[in-house]
């Protein structure tokens, strides 16, 4: 893990990378790596994450500066510039159902090839997918998902890189922490080594690669 | 009591102690305002919670405690958080007693669309095909109508949320379960007759055979029939 | 979740039942259900766990008093009167991998059929497996793994029944805590509601259907 | 020294600042004796552990923290536990930087074999094939010969771990690599000499050309040939 200023973070993420991003209608979503994101103008991107938020929050900012080519997300029913871009065509929205997109990401992690659900059998969300019987009853094989760069947000992390969550904020964020070429964390505090317990870590030190410096 | 409220206080009543329970935005939100007295029901917000308290009072709002809205919430004594693998293991896993979400269309089958109008209103499915799918007990809490126009339909015009029925519909005219894969018809609100119920509905119902008995007087006279008298 | 006394927790438990047991070579296992087991003498068991650790020891106490036919386990190196049950043609051992075995299970309490991953392929734990390519790379389809009850061992259970483990005692106990029809948990300590925090608490209260009583 | 060290000592060259390891049981375990001053590896314990350190001081001991063979370790500062589905994706999901194992036999494609010995001993492949099929690098750490009788053989006789093939086999004669799919011997241990490790092999090295000038005297006396002299 090194350490990093929020400006050669964002630096490192080329036009046209696909990013996941942790967050829950921007509950959790690492603000000051989006803001660095619309300040240097990347383009072109891949949004992995559960939603895109609202205007002014969050994933919300990047659709706002219309910087990405395309979402992987559950809804965005509580964005309507999102639902805008979408119907101009400008921006690509793929929906997956949100426990499904859950468990993409942690398969995309955990070296699985991807899992079977039962979600969405029988809707529209099974168009192109694979069907595979098990025990008699069908499935939807659900591919694993990587990206390029995991933007995390972290209520602590240590001077090693390991992580703790806070209360809603965990969500998409420990499960994309394991999927991503680069992982970038962005924490609320920055602590000393032994600060949080061992059974209190939530992602490993050792799948970090960035940890932004304060100030 | 406004419609809302008389759907939320009517699908309380499905509520049991201990129970895991997910409630949609909307109305199925209120269903937490009607707890019965005397049990402890245990609610979960998918964004990664149980334990969901009531809205902070003013100046305690913390930004990392929501619900899957980004609404402020609070967490009682004995609260859990999660990622949201985990939250959706519980739904899928067969962990989650009852889901109770709103409803553009049920057909007659059973099943829910919730999730999109084509053309018109993408907001995405987020939780509803998991929960639908995953959960024991799918309760569907809407107006009866919209506009004027059923939304108990024969064939949904809207892409289905899952092709799983639904085991409970509840409005503000009436509860409408599925049995053997048809909508019956169990019971009529306060005031409401069946034939009022049936006048508001594209389906044709099953009348439930209990109906006579729970719904009393008001069913009564819609079926104009004269009381058969000591039924239980 | 109700109390119940370790006698009446083990009484539920029927001749020919399958157990997940958690626990890693007896750590993490909770000996006093096993012990009990023995005790009551519940024959022809199924057990799910990792291994069964060595003679005398945990799952090992189940093996000594001949109590099962079956054990689904990724090693039993360990304890060599497993080995003889198995030569000897008492005892079926279906060995699993590891992490196949730690997928298979959370799969069975995540609702998934199951996963595929590339763990096993081209040895002799691909027999009767269905191959599956995702991205043009092969992958073993392993499917989902539940039980009748799962024997499940806590540090710290409050009264509502939300569990933590401690250290590498967890290890698959939160997994098969979402995996059985009955889950009956035995805690080191009992404790009241609130002592976890929310953020630390490894399984939620509604998964737990028992928690065995103090003395 | 002895052979066991003398292999741990030459593995513990491969570790790097940062690095996620897994050690196996046996001489594997030893290579923790030898990290190289001055860099931070993370020791994980496929039971749910990272930060794993040496055995406690007697009377210290904890039941609820051991190595994956149940014996009891301590944590470094910095420590993190997990589950076992988390253990095992970290191992499977590309996070594992090395692995280092025991083996029995490796064929000549470079693929181990280390679980069973059909008939005669089945303790079963635990972790063994996942980290075989997830570490990023996978160093076999195994004496030469067993009775006298090569472990690094043409066709091998037990079954495989895995169909991918290792990385790195380091002996206490030998480090062979696989490269391009072919098992090269890229250095001999101090004062053995390439026709002594060609003896003992089965299968048909390749010698590395770099061998000549890392192996230096030893290499060239076995080869009986004049030094060509500057080679870098």
């Amino acid at each position: 893990m090194k350490t990093i200023s929020l400006q050669d973070a964002v630096a490192m993420i080329p036009a046209g990378a696909t990013l996941m991003v942790g967050g829950f209608m921007g509950v959790g979503t690492p603000e000051p790596l989006i803001d660095e994101i619309v300040r240097q103008q990347k383009k072109d991107l891949t949004v992995i994450a559960n939603d895109t938020a609202a205007p002014g929050v969050g994933i919300g900012k990047l659709v706002d500066a219309a910087l990405l080519r395309r979402v992987v997300v559950s809804h965005i029913g509580l964005n309507p510039e999102t639902q805008r871009q979408m119907l101009a065509g400008s921006l690509t929205v793929d929906l997956v159902p949100q426990g499904t997109l859950a468990e993409r990401i942690r398969a995309g992690g955990f070296g699985l090839g991807g899992v079977l659900t039962a979600t969405g059998i029988g809707t529209i969300a099974e168009e192109g997918k694979q069907k595979i019987a098990v025990d008699g009853r069908d499935y939807l094989l659900e591919p694993a998902l990587r990206a390029d760069f995991a933007l995390v947000h972290a209520f602590i992390a240590d001077y090693l890189g390991n992580l703790a969550y806070v209360l809603t904020a965990r969500n998409f964020n420990p499960l994309m922490a394991m999927a991503a070429d680069t992982v970038v964390v962005q924490a609320e505090n920055i602590v000393p080594v032994g600060v949080v317990a061992p059974d209190h870590v939530m992602t490993p030190a050792p799948v970090v690669d960035y940890l932004v410096a304060n100030g | 009591m406004d419609p809302q409220s008389t759907i939320a206080r009517r699908i309380a009543d499905e509520l049991r102690d201990g129970m895991l329970v997910n409630l949609g935005i909307g109305i199925p939100t209120l269903v937490a305002n009607f707890v019965p007295a005397g049990i402890r029901v245990f609610f979960q917000s998918e964004n990664g919670l149980i334990g969901t308290g009531p809205v902070p009072e003013p100046g305690m709002a913390l930004p990392w405690l929501t619900d899957a809205g980004g609404r402020p919430v609070t967490a009682l004594p004995g609260a859990s958080t999660f990622d949201s693998a985990t939250s959706f293991g519980l739904i899928r896993g067969g962990h989650l007693d009852l889901t109770v979400l709103g409803g553009l269309q049920v057909d007659r089958h059973g099943r829910l669309s919730n999730w999109m109008v084509p053309g018109k209103m993408v907001p995405g499915m987020g939780g509803a095909m998991d929960l639908v799918a995953g959960a024991r007990r799918v309760v569907v809490a809407m107006q009866h109508t919209a506009k004027g126009r059923p939304k108990i339909v024969r064939e949904s015009s809207l892409p289905l949320t899952s092709e799983r029925a639904v085991d409970l519909i509840v409005t503000e005219l009436a509860v409408i379960a599925v049995r053997d894969g048809r909508l019956t018809l169990i019971e009529t609100m306060e005031g409401v007759t069946v034939n009022e119920v049936l006048n508001m509905t594209e389906v044709e119902l099953i009348i439930a055979p209990e109906l006579a008995s729970a719904g009393a007087e008001a069913v009564r006279r819609s079926l104009s029939a004269p009381s058969t008298g000591g039924a239980l």
